[in-house]
């Protein structure tokens, strides 16, 4: 399985194509970004400084794609997220998974948002206010 | 040992890390008492705490070793 | 609700962020880019050639937006799809939602992705053989 | 009436379009009893094809009148 794990201190890079050495292979390539609101639990903010425990992330974020490579047919995941602050508007994470085919692949990269938010050592650490 | 601090908890005891000089291999209970010998302020934080210890989540029966880095991982918030 | 519809000759280009009217609100920019795979009902493939007939397929396309946009809270649909000769690895389709939350947005474009196939007139014309 | 064909049924007809000239709105039977006189090669397709009037999916009782776009649409296949 392709994969490839950043971490940014400034704005993400706009979203490559599919992985070159899936194509042809995969027919999906399922994107997420994730953004900065404008609220963050009720109060209005200026952005969110996050944090990253860079050498565990990967290693978590690793174990999960191959987790979820044992259960669907994932051929290809880049995931990335941003550190320090990011301001409202702007993206904290991007991440996409390759597939055969589109179910699949949204299954995947749906639950590798939801496996982030279980135990990969990245946090909202601050939220600044407007 | 090597001990690393995230997020509020950093910001809270004003750094982001600590060196622990450790004899022998630390059970989590020990490591605990050392920490909070070092810095009391951890106490409130205790539980929410998760401990990692080179790159892994410590299982329960872990020891630390003075080689170790230690890694005081609060609840994770990313995405 | 912000929409975007275009039909494109040639490559699709990159994928732009998410559109500037719905920055701050919306915390969630799903994305897929649907790529032709190198064989087709089993037979080896150059590519596919697609036709698209641009004023109804708009016209269906827009009443999918607005009924997916009555069911989630989506505020934002890009979609672009190529038209002619596709080859393989190549996208032939991209569609993006954006929503508050990620579970809508990902929702929102499954749906939409599973619309696009049932009255959207749109067609994999031929298969052109390697 | 502008009648226009997709896909293999533009390929197997060899034209992407007709015009056909209607005196008064047409049924649905009426329109395809023209449709074949005019191009015999639609009746294998016939039964896969919806027609479409000025870009929406016609329903059942629509007439067709001379001003009338007309699509043949076959099962669609994007993405």
């Amino acid at each position: 399985m392709w994969q490839e794990i950043k971490f940014f201190d400034d704005a993400l890079p706009p979203s490559p194509p599919l992985p070159e050495p899936v194509r042809g292979a995969c027919g999906a390539w399922a994107e997420f970004r994730g953004y900065v609101r404008a609220a963050e639990n009720g109060a209005a903010i200026h952005g969110l400084r996050y944090e990253i425990y860079p050498a565990m992330a990967e290693k978590r974020l690793t174990a999960h794609f191959q987790e979820l490579a044992a259960r669907y047919p994932v051929q290809a995941v880049r995931f990335w997220h941003r550190t320090g602050l990011v301001k409202v508007g702007e993206a904290a994470v991007y991440a996409a998974i390759a597939s055969p085919h589109r179910k699949e692949a949204f299954a995947a990269l749906a639950e590798l948002m939801d496996r982030l938010k279980t135990d990969v050592p990245i946090w909202k650490a601050e939220a600044i206010p407007a | 040992m090597k001990i690393l601090y995230f997020a509020h908890v950093a910001k809270a005891l004003g750094r982001r890390e600590d060196d622990l000089e450790v004899a022998e291999p630390l059970t989590t209970d020990a490591l605990w008492e050392r920490l909070l010998a070092l810095r009391p302020a951890l106490a409130q934080y205790r539980a929410t705490l998760h401990l990692a210890r080179n790159n892994d989540y410590a299982r329960p029966g872990d020891t630390f070793a003075n080689s170790d880095i230690v890694a005081l991982l609060p609840p994770v918030s990313g995405g």
